[in-house]
């Protein structure tokens, strides 16, 4: 068995690992430290198939923003998730029958895969000797235009419904405005008053 | 001798030279940063016209490996309450987090641990994960202070990591590659051709008007990402104590702290070999060809080191001299003038370049 | 291909595209008038974009990711009719509701657009995007009366069950681009036939079922009824109708496109699932006491009706899943409408029994409810018996799918009960107290609506059978 | 093991030896050091008064906020890495073609970023 493999088998080991835990850890800070763990591990897979760029991104993405957000939902939101969990050993069985499922079904894939191999005609990639970024960077941004234009409106679609859901305005807040504070002069902040003795002013 | 050289080629070989340069740069980092530490503290002390640390050593040289040792020999204090295993993991995460990004920075030609072709990607990825060991350590304590800090600290870090991107991507448009040390090569041949000028002088000068405004906005994005004043608020003294810190005493204290450096000078390295052309010397080096590469290398990662104590030395003097911000100046800057900026940025310059590459 | 014809072919997405950046810049600009300025910009929008559909050139574009041919295009106008309609409701009841944000047009307006690219998809990362950029502007859609317990609820159990039917989508897609060896809809069929592979099978089984819970069809449809109750009911109105048009096309150009020469295979499967929908929509529905739980699973059964047709697997078959779809859509947006207009002490009456006597406080809705109700139950001559009928003539000169017909036919029988029950409320029960005067719009919806169920249907009939003889032809099925 | 994987096997090494050293210290502050917990010594943290509540608590929305919007632009940053590279590398026709695309996509998230702006999500409060 070569290093390769053994990568292979040491990161997949530790990614099933912990998505098991990310399951049944009875914390829910520990449950995403866990889906962090395997997101690294995925990307160890990735990198072992060469996709170095995927890799990063799903650390970037995935570990350096989703996670953050998942962190702090659980983290800060008073969620009472014992009574969550309550309702875990009620559905347990439908969940084993459907997970049972699909095993069988990966198991059955997979057999197909080892004895006949998977696509039939596929053109095997060509070697071209640039990186698998620069690869990706050629074709997306113009035979997949479609597709890239329209992961721009995806993306607008998420940050609508983010503000419409949770932006909310403080009456009464004070804001800082800072063009105001500079185009303040002496003429607007201050006015001189001769006050007449014992009388005092009233605006 | 052919023994050796085959015996380097065999796998334990390989993994013995790996571990060795490893060493080096773990060690070697390490021990910069005690000196930075007290360059820092001196600075600091100068601009206040205190003498700062100034007796463990002659001038102090030595004060940071006293306190190394002063904080080995403290009590690790766990609180009630808090989740143990986080509480002890954030500080190991802070510390890892921060040195591994070391693993891919050219310190001269052809020194550099691990060559990969996304190297910037890898480096703001480890840089984005760094506000783990900040939440983590705010969480597990079970303390308000420490709590607010890591709040804080959470959505400053994440703002400012928006515009530092869109910065790396104005320098990749330069040079074309994420590999840093083609981006550094590509800056070759005096100052004139270092990214902050445009990056190649006949042809991109125009581009210095772009370029000098994003390494400033880098420079200032990089205090915030390290928490370094005027930025420090997830451990502003006055309002919360220490921030996230307030609960850890001993090394998992100081492992946050060396994390904390050791993040300030990659950073530092970052702007080094982004804008100001890395281990390139400020002049054309045609005289290097001839010398041993060992020392071609070294008058490099000379180079290099006078550029990364420079850039400390700035992020010294503004911890010393810039009042703190306030949080919500701090979001207005992140959100309202660096994010626009460099994005208009990014369309100046690859506009700039695919117009004028006919 | 070049681009111009590329952006020729696909000029009703692009208008809506442009028309959502727009309005969205405008609304943030314009304050007060917000609300009524992009709903109407977002209904011209989306009028504009109908008529260039339906004018427009036919072809594929973006090297057959995107299609446009006689099928997307019926659909796109009816998508953006729907839209519209929706748009139309929603304003008014907005600033009725006193949340008058212009946001709305604009999402369903985004909606709309995701809707068209996934009727004009021609390969799975397009169907994909398509159905991303549809749901996710849903899911807000739903959740958009956030103060309203009932209504985040929808939104949320309707995000979290799309995003597990998007992962079983993908999954599917993923197998399916790992055995053929592509992900565009004609290099699939190129590459699959003969008996498809283990992973061509399960990879189409998973996509079935993403697809499933995207048109609500049982056992795919847990969320339909909560999600029908808890969301502001001009949006269940849109919910029930274009996503659902939008769905079934999407549903049957895949199949038709990337597998034809499976179709005994899907058709059997698609069989099923239509079986299953009709009689958990048929028995379900009869325990409802909330008029939109009960639509829920109206609409369940009905899709299990216009799954029958496609699993025909034949071009009589698309054409009449096409014909049932335009029929259906209209009649349940009238459905929806009756319910927008009805409201008693400022709430709207929502349950069964609050319809008591509808006919002696509101005769004109009550008979729009009764035309409506009527229709979907299948009588003659209102225009769900026209629908019923294409399905049921399809799949009786199906071979082999006569008994499903039958248990179509039977599973119809026992629904009609709840229709009959809604129309003996209104009709024979002693009313509860005086009703609030309806809102023009909705009364105006409600009751064009019942009008093209009855009598207008019959002429439209000529109309929109040969179209959708012409659409269902551009399946490419014999 | 082909060259490209052993340009990534040096940060695993980096990776052990980091984790092994920053172990080292917290074992060796562990080993060397005192050990005299109390009840005062290990409470957290507080102006002078035992702390009424726990600590983590509910906090703005606005954090989620800011979080969710943080994601939607690293996304957007995502996409430009690519590009960055090979912008200049595709012949000169494709490569305008892929600025204008990319342009395209910029545009579209700029009318998100402008409606944000004017909505106050980037106000904090």
């Amino acid at each position: 068995m070569d290093l390769q493999a053994i990568a292979f088998y040491t990161l997949a080991a530790i990614m099933l690992a912990a998505a098991g835990l990310v399951v049944t850890a009875r914390n829910p800070v520990h449950s995403v430290l866990f889906l962090i763990l395997a997101f690294f591990s995925g990307a160890g897979l990735f990198v072992l198939l060469g996709a170095e760029f995927l890799a990063m991104l799903l650390i970037v993405v995935y570990v350096g923003a989703v996670a953050v957000l998942f962190l702090f939902v659980v983290m800060m939101l008073d969620v009472d998730f014992v009574s969550l969990r309550s309702g875990f050993a009620q559905y347990m069985p439908v969940g084993l029958v459907v997970s049972g499922l699909l095993l069988v079904e990966m198991v059955m894939v997979s057999g197909a895969v080892a004895s006949s191999g998977a696509a039939a005609k596929v053109k095997a990639a060509a070697v071209t000797g640039r990186s698998n970024i620069e690869e990706i960077g050629r074709v997306l941004y113009t035979d997949y235009v479609y597709f890239f234009q329209a992961a721009g409106l995806v993306l607008l679609v998420a940050m609508i419904g983010a503000i419409v859901l949770t932006l909310r305005h403080k009456p009464g807040v004070r804001r800082q405005n800072i063009a105001d504070q500079t185009a303040r002069t002496r003429k607007s902040g201050l006015s001189i008053v001769k006050v007449a003795t014992g009388e005092g002013i009233s605006e | 001798m052919g023994d050796i050289q085959d015996f380097w080629g065999t796998p334990v070989g390989w993994t013995l030279i790996t571990l060795g340069e490893v060493l080096l740069v773990v060690v070697g980092v390490l021990i910069s940063l005690a000196f930075l530490l007290l360059a820092d503290r001196k600075i600091w002390a100068g601009v206040q016209m205190r003498k700062g640390p100034n007796t463990v050593g002659a001038f102090g040289l030595l004060q940071s490996f006293a306190d190394f040792i002063k904080f080995l020999m403290k009590e690790i204090v766990i609180p009630a309450g808090a989740d143990r295993t986080v509480f002890l993991l954030a500080p190991l995460v802070s510390f890892v987090l921060a040195f591994i990004g070391w693993a891919v920075i050219p310190f001269a030609p052809g020194w550099v641990v691990s060559n990969i072709n996304v190297g910037i990607l890898y480096l703001l990825a480890m840089s984005s994960l760094g506000v783990y060991g900040i939440i983590m350590g705010g969480w597990a304590s079970n303390s308000k202070y420490p709590f607010l800090g890591s709040l804080r600290s959470a959505a400053q870090m994440v703002s400012y990591e928006v515009s530092i991107g869109f910065i790396i991507v104005t320098v990749i448009l330069l040079t074309g590659s994420m590999n840093l040390q083609t981006i550094v090569e590509h800056q070759s041949g005096g100052f004139w051709n270092w990214n902050v000028l445009g990056g190649g002088l006949e042809k991109n000068w125009p581009m210095a008007f772009v370029m000098v405004p994003m390494m400033v906005m880098f420079f200032i994005s990089a205090l915030a990402e390290t928490n370094r004043p005027p930025f420090d608020l997830p451990e502003a003294e006055s309002e919360l104590v220490a921030g996230y810190q307030v609960e850890y005493s001993s090394t998992p204290y100081l492992l946050f702290m060396i994390g904390e450096y050791s993040n300030i000078v990659l950073m530092c390295a970052m702007i080094s070999i982004l804008f100001f052309g890395g281990w390139q010397a400020p002049f054309p080096t045609p005289f290097l060809a001839g010398w041993a590469p060992i020392l071609a290398s070294l008058f490099g990662l000379v180079w290099f080191a006078i550029k990364i104590v420079f850039w400390f030395f700035m992020f010294a003097m503004i911890k010393a001299i810039v009042p703190r911000y306030r949080y919500d100046q701090l979001m207005r800057l992140g959100w309202k003038i660096f994010l626009p900026t460099s994005l208009v940025a990014v369309a100046v310059v690859a506009g700039w370049r695919i117009f004028t590459s006919v | 291909m070049g681009l111009d014809s590329a952006l020729t072919i696909a000029q009703p997405e692009l208008l809506l595209a442009a028309a959502a950046l727009g309005l969205l810049v405008v609304g943030a600009y314009s304050g007060r008038l917000a609300m009524t300025l992009v709903s109407w910009g977002a209904m011209l929008a989306l009028g504009a974009a109908a008529v260039l559909a339906a004018n427009g050139p036919l072809g594929q574009a973006f090297k057959g990711a995107f299609v446009s041919d006689g099928a997307s295009v019926f659909a796109k106008v009816i998508i953006y009719a729907a839209s519209g309609v929706a748009i139309f409701l929603g304003e008014r009841w907005l600033v009725r509701a006193g949340n008058a944000k212009f946001e709305y047009p604009v999402l369903v307006l985004l909606a709309a657009l995701g809707m068209g690219m996934m009727v004009s998809a021609g390969d799975l990362i397009s169907l994909y995007i398509g159905i991303e950029l549809q749901s996710l502007a849903l899911y807000v859609l739903c959740a958009f009366q956030r103060d309203d317990a009932r209504a985040s609820e929808a939104g949320l159990k309707y995000f979290v069950l799309g995003a597990l039917s998007s992962g079983l989508l993908l999954y599917g897609a993923s197998l399916i681009y790992g055995f053929a060896g592509s992900t565009r809809f004609a290099d699939i069929a190129g590459a699959v036939h003969g008996p498809a592979s283990m992973g061509i099978v399960f990879g189409l089984v998973f996509l079935i079922c993403g697809l499933a819970f995207k048109v609500s069809a049982a056992p795919f449809h847990m969320w339909t009824p909560d999600v029908y109750e808890g969301a502001p009911t001009p949006v269940t109105a849109l919910l029930s109708a274009a996503p659902k048009v939008a769905a079934m096309v999407l549903f049957a150009r895949v199949l038709a496109q990337a597998f034809p020469h499976d179709v005994p295979q899907w058709s059997q499967v698609v069989t099923a699932i239509a079986l299953i929908s009709v009689t958990v929509g048929a028995l379900g529905g009869l325990v409802q006491k909330n008029l939109k739980r009960l639509l829920a699973y109206s609409s369940i059964a009905n899709i299990g009706y216009a799954l029958l047709g496609l699993a025909s697997g034949s071009e009589a078959g698309l054409q009449a899943m096409l014909m049932f779809m335009v029929l259906y859509v209209i009649d349940v947006t009238g459905f929806f409408a009756c319910l927008l207009a009805l409201s008693r002490g400022g709430k709207p009456m929502e349950t069964l029994p609050s319809l008591a006597g509808l006919v002696r406080l509101r005769p004109g809705l009550a008979i729009a409810i009764t035309i409506l109700s009527l229709s979907v139950l299948g009588l003659p001559p209102l225009s769900g018996f026209w629908a019923k009928f294409y399905v049921f003539k399809a799949a009786v000169s199906t071979p082999g799918m006569e008994p499903a017909a039958v248990y179509g036919l039977v599973m119809s029988v026992a629904a009609a009960f709840y229709y009959l029950r809604i129309i003996k409320t209104m009709w024979f029960d002693a009313p509860e107290g005086e009703t609030d005067a309806p809102p023009l719009d909705a009364r105006l919806v409600a009751l064009g609506c019942a009008a093209f169920s009855f009598p207008l249907v019959i002429p439209a009939l000529a109309v929109l059978d040969p179209l959708a003889l012409a659409a269902a032809k551009a399946f490419g099925l014999a | 093991m082909n060259a490209f994987l052993l340009q990534y096997l040096p940060i695993l090494v980096f990776l052990a030896v980091a984790v092994v050293l920053g172990a080292l210290f917290i074992v060796g502050a562990w080993a060397l050091a005192p050990k005299h917990p109390d009840p005062e010594k290990i409470s957290a943290y507080e102006c002078g008064f035992n702390a009424f509540e726990d600590a983590r608590m509910k906090f703005d929305v606005r954090f989620y906020l800011v979080a969710i919007l943080f994601i939607i632009f690293d996304l957007e940053v995502a996409f430009l890495f690519p590009w960055a590279v090979s912008l200049m590398k595709l012949p000169h026709a494709t490569g305008l073609f892929a600025f204008w695309s990319m342009l395209g996509f910029l545009g579209v998230l700029t009318v998100g970023f402008i409606y944000e702006w004017k909505k106050g999500a980037l106000e904090w409060e």
